[in-house]
């Protein structure tokens, strides 16, 4: 079973590396094959991750290293809660997205190369969220941004050009420090396995190069997950993209490459409860903090509606990073564990929650821009009539991201604001709220422009979307309502195993052992009191 | 700080003028050679980690040391193969910042960032 | 510069090429016994087509590899290292190495690493000789474009 | 005194001085071809720290970007001329860059020194266990090779779809038009 893990990457990339081949085919059907291989690949990945769910920790070495006695020549994938929870968001999204591409992405030229580009976005998210081995998550991170790039510039237009070069100029910058930091790593502890690099670190007083090195992480895939001060590219690459791209960049790829890897390395390989944790669990909090904040100031003033969206993404995700920061701050104080587990658990649940909406909302304003063309909240407007379907999902996502009950934004925002006031928090649980009221604020701003109001000239003769946009819509919708009203079903399955990856962090360190470590750690085993450390 | 340092130190600085470039010059060609400068100061400092005094290239000849002997004087192979990578990485992100050059060129008739603004950040 | 450039220059391109396919295919081949491998030989290979297209002219050097090639190419070879590491479900998990690993020094050792090897070596000539062309096709077509 | 220690601070002083040039020249070609020349350096420092293989890749993949970059450079007009130095910001990224540089000296100094890798002293990480068997198990005499292709042969898988995915990519940006009918688009004329 565990052998199997390397299909999540190379089944989507398989499909991509043959996705180019079919515009030699005849034009219609080499389209029409390569969007049902798309779709295929879409459908196995998602089954694939919902049939994980529950079995880890599981760890694959690849390419049998290392034999039985070995030690860690080789890379590992490894499975646990966390990482099932990501696999799952990442193909469910992924498949609703592709769906939603069907007829989206007919009206653009060159679409077999979108879906050769999208195939391999998604195996490098499945690769950076499978990944237990240091250079490998910058492998693989490389992959899906890359494909990033070139998707935001998918439409050639002026405006996407330069968000793009905007973007891949940043974007190399981050990635760049993410390979200093596993240089720096990799001098200290000579391994590259996130594993036993976190025991290294756990054996030894920490030094100025592991702060470094935390230092560059943080630059590096704070860039990637757009926190301020690091925010500029989102709000234009974002709303650049094809409206499933947007849906696929905002609700995953922030995530699974930027605050998921953040949070892996920083919690499981640096180690909250060791000497430094407290200053790593108060760097994440203030960038949380910082991009709640700024993103919904900057949101308000927004009047085209993929970008509000985009400045929402960074605010949201502030509430995920301010969350999953104070679980970190009150494990590295050595508060109390049911407090932390609430606060990490609040923030990955925000995380797959925001993952639904935001996705839902993007998909929304990909319909609104391809039955009208614009996206001008002026020029829109009385669409509730000529487009149920569509109006119908976006109030749905626009309930969820204000946090309106009974949906899922509501029960993860609630969660936050708990767990954080729980920490003693108060000024920030108050800023939580302040922001979760301008959102609403905003979201009946779209509301009242997009769906209501007398039909506009543009709006008037509109027509409701194609049925495949329709579908996929719609699926995130009710995700909106299960997530929310289901969750004392789905929480002890999805998100608590993935909470405690966090929580017990020296769990990751211990579980995954290579089969031996005398023959790579003799400094450890020399040092009878680092192993005890270890739980 | 030691002369152990030192080579260290003149990477960061390679790393930081290529910053300087990325940040403070308004031609795309020029932050494009920004991002190549700080590239290389990366793989640089990469290299930097494997080497030992003494050591040589990590590749064996028929009939020249044993195993043993081979191991306690060459260089270590592994920062090697990750700059291999980072290399192609390097370049394959260099191909697609040319690209948009070249497409923003055609748009703008420019290589200024300054005059290049339809979006505002 | 579509008629490409002096017959001078048309010959010695004639020349070199060849050597410096050969001199990347043995890189390619040799990757593993010696400095080199599939990126290293396939760029090679690559910078010895642009040399092609540089002398030649575009339109000649279409003629000679055209671009259903250089993409099948690409996508084939990029099948190929993926297949490699497929086909170590055979014996046993992913990317395991499922041929003999063969006597040192000898160019039937390392087992898959020649495959791997070649694979990318073709993937990655195809492809830079491919993105260099449209990069230079790209420039003779902006006249077309509307000017700003 | 390991002499070659000589070698490499000569030469990463010449790439210094060459990035410096290509930072503040005003001539883009000369900028490129600086560019180049500090990347040449980075291929000869390859081969005194004993790594070959690198040496190749890096001069080879430095010569293609180079003649890429010219060509894109030469048939384009330049009129940027940063004639108005915004000096209040360059003062302020040359502050943030000083600061960087004095914090990361600082840091750096905990690192093992140049030459003194962990490999070589106790516990010498995975890289002993590579140099140890590498070539019994694997079977190639090359190390880098037998790293790259068999022990981590999943990173180069994720590389060559890198540039697989950059020069699909670069077909992508370089379409001529990217959408087929303007009824919903959004081609921006404000």
């Amino acid at each position: 079973m565990s052998s199997l893990l390397p299909l999540f990457v190379i089944v989507p990339l398989a499909a991509g590396f043959i996705a180019p081949l079919g515009q030699f085919w005849n034009q219609t059907h080499g389209a029409r094959t390569v969007r049902a291989l798309a779709l295929l690949a879409g459908a196995c990945l998602l089954a694939g991750s919902l049939a994980l769910l529950g079995r880890g920790p599981v760890v694959c070495w690849i390419g049998g290293w290392p034999e039985p006695g070995r030690a860690t020549v080789g890379l590992s994938l490894v499975v646990d809660g966390l990482t099932e929870l990501l696999l799952v968001t990442v193909n469910t999204i992924a498949f609703l997205a592709l769906l939603y591409s069907w007829s989206y992405v007919q009206r653009f030229t060159g679409q077999v190369l979108y879906y050769c580009l999208f195939l391999i976005m998604l195996a490098g998210m499945n690769g950076v969220v499978l990944s237990g081995d240091l250079f490998n998550v910058f492998v693989f991170m490389e992959v899906a941004v890359m494909a990033s790039y070139a998707l935001v510039a998918f439409g050639v237009d002026r405006s996407e050009l330069e968000a793009s070069f905007k973007y891949i100029i940043l974007g190399s910058v981050s990635s760049l420090f993410v390979l200093l930091g596993v240089g720096l790593l990799y001098n200290l502890t000579g391994q590259l396995n996130m594993a036993l690099v976190a025991q290294h670190l756990a054996a030894r007083e920490p030094t100025p190069a592991v702060w470094l090195a935390a230092g560059c992480f943080v630059m590096g895939f704070g860039l990637k997950s757009a926190m301020v001060p690091f925010h500029a590219w989102l709000p234009d690459a974002h709303p650049s993209a094809p409206a499933p791209i947007s849906a696929m960049l905002s609700g995953v790829l922030i995530k699974a490459a930027g605050v998921y890897a953040l949070c892996r390395i920083l919690f499981n390989v640096f180690g909250m409860t060791s000497p430094t944790g407290s200053a790593y669990a108060h760097v994440l909090m203030t960038l949380g903090a910082l991009s709640m904040v700024i993103g919904v100031l900057l949101a308000i003033g927004q009047w085209d509606f993929k970008r509000l969206l985009a400045y929402h993404s960074i605010s949201q995700m502030g509430y995920v990073l301010l969350s999953i920061g104070v679980g970190g701050a009150v494990l590295a104080a050595g508060g109390s564990k049911t407090v932390a587990g609430l606060a990490v658990f609040g923030g990955l649940f925000h995380l797959v929650n925001h993952a639904v909406f935001k996705g839902l909302l993007f998909l929304c304003s990909g319909a609104v821009e391809y039955a009208t063309g614009t996206r001008d909240l002026h020029e829109l407007g009385g669409l509730k009539k000529n487009m149920p379907a569509t109006s119908g999902c976006c109030r749905v996502a626009a309930l969820a991201i204000a946090g309106v009950p009974p949906f899922n934004g509501f029960f993860s925002k609630l969660i936050i604001i708990v767990a954080v006031a729980a920490a003693g928090y108060w000024m920030l649980a108050g800023m939580a709220v302040f922001v979760s009221f301008m959102t609403l604020l905003s979201f009946v701003k779209v509301q009242r422009y997009v769906l209501e109001g007398t039909p506009a000239h543009t709006t008037a003769a509109v027509r409701e979307v194609p049925f495949p946009m329709q579908v996929a819509m719609v699926g995130l919708a009710i995700g909106c309502l299960l997530l929310g009203v289901l969750a004392p079903l789905h929480k002890d399955r999805l998100i608590t195993p993935a909470g405690r990856v966090l929580t017990d962090e020296r769990a990751y360190a211990a579980t995954f052992q290579p089969p031996t470590f005398d023959v790579t750690i003799p400094e450890i085993a020399a040092r009878p009191d680092s192993q005890e450390r270890q739980p | 700080m030691t002369f152990g340092t030192l080579p260290y130190v003149l990477a960061l600085v390679l790393m930081l003028i290529g910053l300087y470039v990325i940040v403070a010059k308004k031609n795309i060609i020029k932050i494009i050679l920004g991002v190549l400068i700080l590239e290389h100061s990366i793989n640089l400092f990469l290299l930097l980690q494997g080497y030992r005094h003494g050591g040589t290239a990590p590749i064996r000849a028929p009939g020249q040391l044993d195993t043993e002997a081979f191991a306690a004087t060459s260089v270590d192979p592994l920062p090697q193969a990750l700059i291999l990578t980072s290399i192609v990485i390097g370049l394959g992100c260099l191909a697609l910042m040319v690209c948009l050059a070249v497409r923003l060129y055609e748009r703008f008739g420019t290589f200024d960032i300054t005059r290049i603004r339809e979006l505002r950040g | 510069m579509p008629a490409g450039m002096s017959l001078i220059v048309k010959t010695v391109a004639r020349l070199a090429v060849s050597f410096i396919t050969v001199f990347g295919i043995y890189i390619i081949i040799y990757g593993h016994l010696t400095p080199g491998g599939g990126f290293a030989g396939g760029t090679i290979l690559a910078a010895g087509l642009v040399l092609l297209l540089l002398a030649f002219g575009r339109q000649r050097a279409r003629q000679i590899v055209t671009h259903e090639a250089v993409i099948t190419w690409d996508c084939m070879g990029a099948l190929g290292f993926a297949a490699v590491a497929v086909l170590g479900y055979v014996a046993g998990g992913f990317f395991v190495n499922f041929l003999a690993r063969g006597e040192p020094y000898h160019l039937a050792s390392g087992g898959t690493i020649v495959l791997s090897n070649s694979a990318i070596g073709a993937k990655v000539g195809a492809g830079l000789f491919g993105m260099f062309w449209a990069l230079a096709a790209f420039r003779s077509s902006r006249t077309k474009e509307e000017q700003p | 005194m390991d002499p070659v220690l000589w070698v490499l601070l000569a030469l990463m002083a010449f790439m210094i001085i060459g990035s410096l040039i290509a930072a503040e020249t005003d001539d883009l070609l000369s900028a490129v071809v600086c560019v180049g020349a500090v990347g040449a350096g980075l291929a000869i420092i390859d081969l005194f720290l004993g790594a070959p293989d690198l040496a190749i890749t890096q001069i080879v993949v430095e010569t293609l970007s180079v003649v890429i970059l010219i060509r894109v450079v030469l048939t384009r007009k330049d009129e940027t001329h940063e004639t108005h130095k915004d000096t209040l910001l360059v003062g302020g990224v040359l502050l943030t860059l000083g600061v960087f540089l004095v914090i990361g000296a600082w840091a750096m100094t905990a690192l093992h020194p140049f030459g003194e890798p962990l490999l070589a002293g106790e516990g010498g990480g995975v890289a002993s266990d590579y140099l140890a068997r590498g070539l019994a198990e694997t079977g190639a005499a090359n190390y880098v090779t037998a790293v790259l292709l068999d022990y981590r042969a999943y990173d180069t898988l994720g590389e060559a779809t890198v540039i697989f995915v950059s020069i699909i990519g670069a077909y992508v940006i370089l379409r001529q038009k990217g959408r087929l009918h303007h009824a919903g688009g959004n081609e921006s004329h404000r």
